[in-house]
């Protein structure tokens, strides 16, 4: 036995959930990508706007404003059951992780029908003008992001469903959580900006 | 997957700024045929190589709108002149129809464009004008230009296949 | 900067005797307010900036002649901290010198952009109208007569002295104009109009370039400005104002003939004929202008291979090859050369 | 030079006890990636990743180096005729896409995932897989690009892409299609790298490795893949407008329905500028991590040198309109931007001043890494100080896009970047071969390099104040350049020469070199502790850091980390000021990385084809991707238990392996 001085580190906890592990810091380091990206997109909206005599231009009209709004409050109101199920998968209760992850499938199904729905009331096609462009992208961007989560908690249920409860899962769910949060986050500033904005004239 | 792209490819991009002296040459009209003598352009009539081109294409696309073509069928659309990116096709669909159709002019308004056009830029008008129905290779088919959107862009543009009809009598 | 005359005098006596048989490029030759400015900018920061390097280079010789004391002793240097605080002073006095550098520099760039703008608030005395195309400039003296208006390609003649006005614009891609002795660079953008002004300070003849990457012929296109006294820049303008003339031999006329009948007449125009092409260049007087296609010289045989195969000199450019008969081609040629 | 026998393993330490001895053995067995094609294509071990990453890269740096060859071979005279105008665009397209996003910054990046898990003093790169997948997608994007480019199908509208020239109009074809989404394909490589290289830095640090205490390298890596995460998506951005405006017709760029071509201008450049910092901050870790080694003391102002990487960062973002002084923007932006890029002078000197100031007060032993280190100062001051005088906008619009602009930047890049980087492959040479590299043909390369590289592009500073623009394929012989010009060829002869004879240097010495030992330059970091090259699990024990310069002050009696496992790939995670924090099992090598890499490749592609590539590549990369992440369906007793196997309090501690 060697004689020098020796820190032994076997009395560590072997998961920990939050910035404490090592996922966190890798589903942050992604979303502050996401967020970057989808930031300049709003910037050029701002950009292109600023340039334009009218916005949206013609012949262009304003979008719905129904759609959205139902689609950002069903949204907000998803944080609800995804809190739930954070809470669950730290406390490692699989019963309630698993309710949890039902319950946002099925608002996120939700989300996905509103979305479809905000489409058909944007009243403009992609190529139309550069409003269109710019419209479409930002909500094309947002909802790939969507569709991805919804695809994810759905096969993070799923594996819990099949008995996959070891606590890198747990911690998995918890990361899925910082996701989601993101995408109902940053839904706020484009809702403002695509659908609020253009009616201040 | 990259092999199955290699063959088509080289030729889809090549852009040829020098052209043979056939080609080259001035367009003249009144014949029945495009089999003019020593053009390797079209080795059958029914064939444009030029419909593989992205670049040709393009360079039609311009053309038609230098020569003011877009002045009688408007985009494609049509104007004055007949509509080019429906079925109908008066005096015919096959790439040497429409360059005989271009060079010899046709009856109730289209003028000739023999001696003003070389050979190889009338193929290249053709072949664009039969990317308006979605008749060429749709990947090297061109896409938006930078002005109005006025009509989907070529390389979406639907499949119409031709129903040729008969020229209308002269009135 | 006791050296930078001498330097100064040197490359421009260089650069000078390489190009005096045709317009001169050199962006310290400066024939205009604009560049000559720029010019004294720029052998300001040369000059200390040539003083800065050889301190820096002369420190880091010093560094490593005083550094290679033992290089055979592998032992750790520690250095006392009385050195260390010596070392931090020297540091921190050289940043401070060089933020003192970069703030008069500051200074000096601001006093000349507000000494450059000062043009764009005088009247302009003469306005033209500059639009970019592939691979050519299109330039359009405005007049508030129409028919007074005067178009010609590749070329720009101005009166010295005078504040004149560019209203840049592109027809397709984004382009620059840059006549690196009158001007610094400025930008011809679609769906934009942008606006310089040039004051030219001494007669001659100076080459412009295209500044931006805008496709296969960025490199040849070229634009020649003629600075000129205002008595031969109003010589100029007037004959510039006149149509065509009536070719007097048999074989100008059957030039004439081929080209309003031919091909050329697709895209060119030619005032005072039928021909009335408007996506290239305008041959009214295309006789009198230095350059064919921007590219070669304008003489009769490089005319004579223009017409035939302009893809021969300028590749990718937007004439097609003709292949008109000997005798048209000559026709049209000898036609050409008339129209002074 | 005494030849070595090859195929030598990893160097054994002279004196290990046999406890040691065994625990190497297991340590060795737990980490090392499995035998055949297979293990090799599925390693995650960073080391194996970093050296495939080098070496790609300085592949492509050859043929980027080749392009510009035919390059200068056209320019050498007044109407060349080497090239013609088409193949002479996509060749400085290509030379240009090349040594940025597949030389410049994947290199940067290699070099960190090699060296940063090294430095921190742990035993592998956080997201193993992930950096496995960046290596995949960066090679597939490479060498899709360089076969469409020998379709003929070569991007040919300038790296910097401007629209409307590469917009639908103006670019029929795909190439400037092919272009943005390989683009992409090395963006998503270099962002999964700098997520590894942040969350290594964060969380893997040995204990002690205090703020304070971070390797100057490992700073500059951080530095810059937190540039690459806040610049990178914007070129993402702008190209995904490119790509749409093009395949299915959007209007971004459109000034006739309202788009604006200035936006690809600012979107582009707000990543562009940065991204010259991206290229360059690494390269001053490089000099930074040298120095010590060969002046023989701590490098002077770790602080300082620290703080001026961060105030590059925040000021490399606020610079990039002075690419745009031509388009005619109002002249207080210009002003603004002028006195930012003067700013980011004042870093940059201070970094330069106490480098000079660590070789005065040391003690100089000139190896070929120092010369080049030293190659670097004189040149990038240069390169340095010719920005200054661009960063004044009436100057910079005569200068701008010429000639001299192209001496600047390659002055600034290879003189700033790509010395130090030849420094940097001769300084770790001997740890990641395990054998010295040549001296004598490391000085001959050196010298060729520094002698070539003046001759290539000093010429070119004069080139521009002629009114020599860039970008131009010939020239006519009555301007007057030809004489720069020929200069500048012969040049690049010698530069070329200079590059080749490292390249023989190192196939020559991975061969024949001399065994390198532990730490050959008596250098300060920790990769210096253990055996070159490094085994596959880095570190014996986990070192516990207690100074600055643990290479100089380690010795066998320092402390050490116990408690890790060696059985499993457990990995020891740190605390922010690197206190032992937690225990964490880092997945196995897997095949999916590539497979994944694979899909995303053949999606990005087709979509230059069909529209349906979106949602096949969605399938297959949604396959990708579950295959990556599925959870080991057998239980493995490196994992903590099942939570149904826990005890409440076990719940509550996360199961550690002793409860105190």
């Amino acid at each position: 036995m060697s004689t020098r001085d020796q820190i032994d580190v076997s009395v560590l906890p072997r998961f920990t959930f939050g910035p404490r592990g090592l996922m966190w810091w890798g589903v942050a380091s992604f979303l502050a990508i996401e967020s970057t990206m989808l930031g300049i997109c709003l910037v050029s909206y701002y950009y292109l706007r600023d340039r334009a005599f009218e916005w949206p231009l013609a012949p262009t009209m304003l979008p719905d404003l129904l759609a959205p709004t139902v689609g950002l409050l069903v949204l907000l109101i998803s944080v609800l059951p995804m809190l739930y199920t954070e809470r669950a998968a730290k406390r490692l209760d699989t019963a309630a992780t698993i309710r949890g992850h039902v319950a946002c499938v099925a608002i996120g199904l939700l989300i996905i029908a509103a979305r479809v729905w905000e489409f058909r009331g944007l009243h403009v096609g992609w190529d139309t003008n550069v409003y269109g462009s710019v419209v479409w992208i930002i909500i094309g961007v947002h909802s790939y992001h969507l569709f991805t989560e919804v695809m994810e908690t759905t096969v993070l249920g799923l594996l819990f469903m099949l008995g996959h409860t070891h606590p890198k899962l747990f911690v998995d769910a918890t990361d899925n959580a910082l996701y989601w949060y993101f995408i109902v986050i940053i839904w706020v500033p484009c809702y403002v900006t695509l659908f609020l904005v253009p009616r201040l004239g | 997957m990259l092999c199955a792209l290699a063959a088509p490819g080289c030729k889809r991009e090549e852009r040829a700024f020098r052209v043979e002296p056939p080609q080259a040459a001035i367009a003249v009209g009144t014949r029945l045929t495009s089999l003019q003598p020593g053009t390797p352009l079209p080795a059958r009539s029914q064939e444009n190589e030029y419909e593989k081109n992205a670049f040709a294409m393009n360079e039609g696309k311009r053309l038609f709108q230098w020569y003011n073509c877009s002045g009688c069928h408007a985009m494609g659309g049509g104007g004055m002149g007949p509509a080019l990116m429906d079925d109908k096709w008066i005096y015919g669909s096959s790439p040497d129809q429409i360059f005989s159709t271009v060079v010899e002019g046709r009856p109730n308004g289209m003028p000739s464009f023999g001696g003003k056009i070389p050979n190889f830029q009338v193929w290249q008008i053709a072949a664009y004008v039969r990317s308006l129905s979605g008749n060429v290779d749709q990947i090297a088919a061109p896409t938006r230009n930078d002005n109005m959107h006025v009509k989907t862009q070529e390389q979406s543009a639907e499949k119409v296949a031709p129903a040729d009809s008969a020229p209308p009598p002269p009135q | 900067m006791s050296a930078s005359p001498i330097l100064r005098a040197a490359v421009i006596a260089a650069c000078s005797a390489a190009v005096s048989c045709t317009g001169s490029h050199h962006m310290l030759d400066g024939a205009g307010e604009h560049a000559r400015r720029v010019a004294e900018l720029w052998w300001l920061m040369f000059g200390v900036l040539a003083v800065v390097y050889v301190l820096v280079c002369a420190a880091i010789v010093a560094a490593v002649v005083r550094g290679r004391r033992s290089p055979a002793d592998l032992r750790m240097v520690a250095a006392s901290p009385a050195q260390e605080r010596r070392m931090i002073i020297t540091v921190s006095a050289t940043v401070a010198a060089t933020a003192v550098i970069l703030f008069a520099f500051l200074v000096a760039t601001y006093s000349t952009s507000d000494a450059l703008s000062s043009l764009a608030r005088t009247p302009a005395d003469v306005t033209i109208k500059i639009t970019g195309q592939q691979w050519w400039w299109d330039v359009e003296y405005q007049d508030p007569v129409p028919s007074n208006t005067v178009t010609t390609a590749n070329l720009m003649h101005i009166p010295v002295g005078r504040t004149v006005q560019l209203i840049l614009v592109s027809a397709d891609v984004i382009h620059s104009f840059w006549v690196p002795n009158l001007a610094g660079k400025k930008d011809l953008i679609p769906g934009h109009q942008n606006t310089m002004w040039l004051k030219a300070e001494r007669t001659g003849r100076f080459e412009g370039l295209c500044g931006e990457f805008c496709g296969l012929q960025h490199a040849n296109m070229r634009l020649t400005v003629v600075v000129q006294s205002e008595q031969d820049y109003q010589a100029w303008l007037q004959s510039q104002r006149l149509a065509a003339a009536e070719p007097s031999g048999d074989l100008e006329r059957r030039g004439r003939e081929v080209f309003v009948r031919g091909p050329c007449v697709m895209c060119h125009s030619i005032r005072g004929t039928d021909a009335a092409g408007f996506v290239a260049p305008d041959l009214t007087h295309v006789a009198s202008r230095p350059r064919i296609g921007s590219t070669v010289p304008n003489t009769r045989e490089h005319l004579l291979r223009w017409v035939r195969d302009s893809q021969e000199i300028k590749p990718g450019n937007r004439m097609p090859p003709l292949a008109l008969s000997h005798e048209d081609l000559d026709a049209v040629v000898a036609y050409l050369e008339t129209l002074k | 030079m005494r030849p070595a026998p090859r195929g030598s393993g990893p160097s054994e330490p002279a004196a290990r006890t046999a406890e040691e001895a065994s625990l190497h053995q297991e340590l060795q067995e737990t980490w090392s990636r499995d035998p055949g094609l297979r293990g090799w294509l599925a390693s995650n071990d960073h080391k194996d990743i970093g050296r495939r990453f080098i070496v790609t890269a300085l592949i492509f740096f050859v043929l980027g180096g080749l392009l510009a060859f035919l390059m200068r071979l056209q320019l050498a005279h007044p109407n060349g005729t080497v090239l013609g105008p088409d193949l002479y665009n996509q060749i400085f397209t290509m030379h240009g896409t090349t040594m940025m996003f597949l030389f410049a910054i994947p290199v940067m990046e290699a070099v960190g995932i090699y060296l940063v898990p090294l430095m921190v003093g742990t035993r592998a790169i956080a997201f193993p897989r992930l950096a496995s997948f960046s290596y995949w997608i960066f090679l597939f994007g490479g060498v899709a690009l360089y076969t469409f480019f020998f379709l003929n199908i070569g991007p040919d509208a300038g790296w910097f892409m401007y629209t409307p020239l590469s917009g639908p109009e103006f670019s029929p074809g795909k190439r400037v299609d092919i272009w943005s989404q390989l683009i992409n394909f090395t963006e998503i490589s270099a962002l999964s790298a700098s997520i590894e290289l942040i969350v290594t830095t964060f969380k893997l640090r040995a204990p002690g490795m205090s703020i304070n205490r971070i390797p100057l390298l490992v700073w500059a890596m951080l530095v810059t893949s937190f540039m690459v995460v806040f610049a990178m998506p914007s070129v993402m951005t702008a190209s995904l407008f490119l790509t749409t405006d093009r395949l299915v017709g959007t209007h971004f760029y459109n000034a006739a329905e309202g788009g604006d071509p200035l936006l690809w201008q600012h979107v582009f450049w707000f990543f562009a500028h940065p991204e010259v910092y991206i290229i360059f901050v690494p390269a001053t870790g490089f000099v930074s991590s040298i120095l010590p080694a060969f002046t023989r003391r701590p490098v002077f102002g770790y602080t300082a040198l620290v703080l001026s990487l961060i105030a590059t960062v925040f000021i490399g973002f606020g610079l990039w309109v002075h690419h745009m002084f031509a388009t005619g923007i109002p002249q207080l932006g210009a002003s603004f931007f002028t006195a930012a890029t003067m700013m980011i002078a004042i870093p940059s000197g201070i970094q330069v001043f106490c480098w000079i100031a660590s070789i005065w007060s040391g003690n100089l032993r000139l190896r070929t890494p120092m010369l080049f280190v030293l190659g670097f100062l004189f040149l990038f001051v240069l390169g340095g100080l010719s920005g200054v005088m661009q960063a004044s906008v009436p100057l910079d619009l005569q200068v701008h896009d010429t000639y001299f602009v192209v001496a600047h930047f390659h002055y600034v890049l290879i003189g700033g970047a790509v010395f130090p980087l030849f420094g940097a492959l001769y300084f770790w040479f001997p740890k990641v071969t395990g054998r010295m590299p040549g001296e004598k043909m490391g000085k001959l390369s050196f010298a060729l390099m520094f002698v070539g590289f003046n001759l290539t592009f000093f010429p070119m500073h004069v080139l521009g104040l002629e009114g020599m623009p860039r970008r131009v394929y010939t020239y006519l012989p009555e301007t007057g350049w030809a004489g720069e010009n020929l200069l500048a060829t012969i040049g690049a002869i010698t530069l070329a020469t200079g590059f080749l004879v490292t390249l023989v240097n190192a196939w020559w010495s991975i061969r024949h070199g001399a065994p390198a030992g532990e730490n050959p330059w008596d250098a300060d970091t920790l990769e210096w502790t253990t055996p070159s090259p490094p085994p596959a699990y880095n570190f014996l024990h986990v070192p516990v850091v207690d100074s600055r310069e643990p290479g100089w002050t380690r010795t066998s009696a320092s402390p050490i980390v116990t408690g890790v496992r060696s059985d499993c790939r457990e990995v020891l995670l740190t605390s922010l000021d690197a206190e032992p924090d937690s225990l964490m099992e880092l997945p196995n090598p897997s095949i999916w990385p590539m497979v994944t890499a694979m899909a995303a490749g053949t999606t990005f592609v087709l979509a230059c084809f069909t529209p349906w590539a979106v949602p096949i590549g969605t399938v297959l990369g949604g396959i990708g991707l579950i295959g990556w992440a599925w959870p080991k369906s057998e239980d493995d007793e490196c994992e903590p238990p099942r939570v149904e196997d826990m005890s409440e309090q076990e719940k509550k501690e996360g199961a550690p392996r002793v409860r105190l």
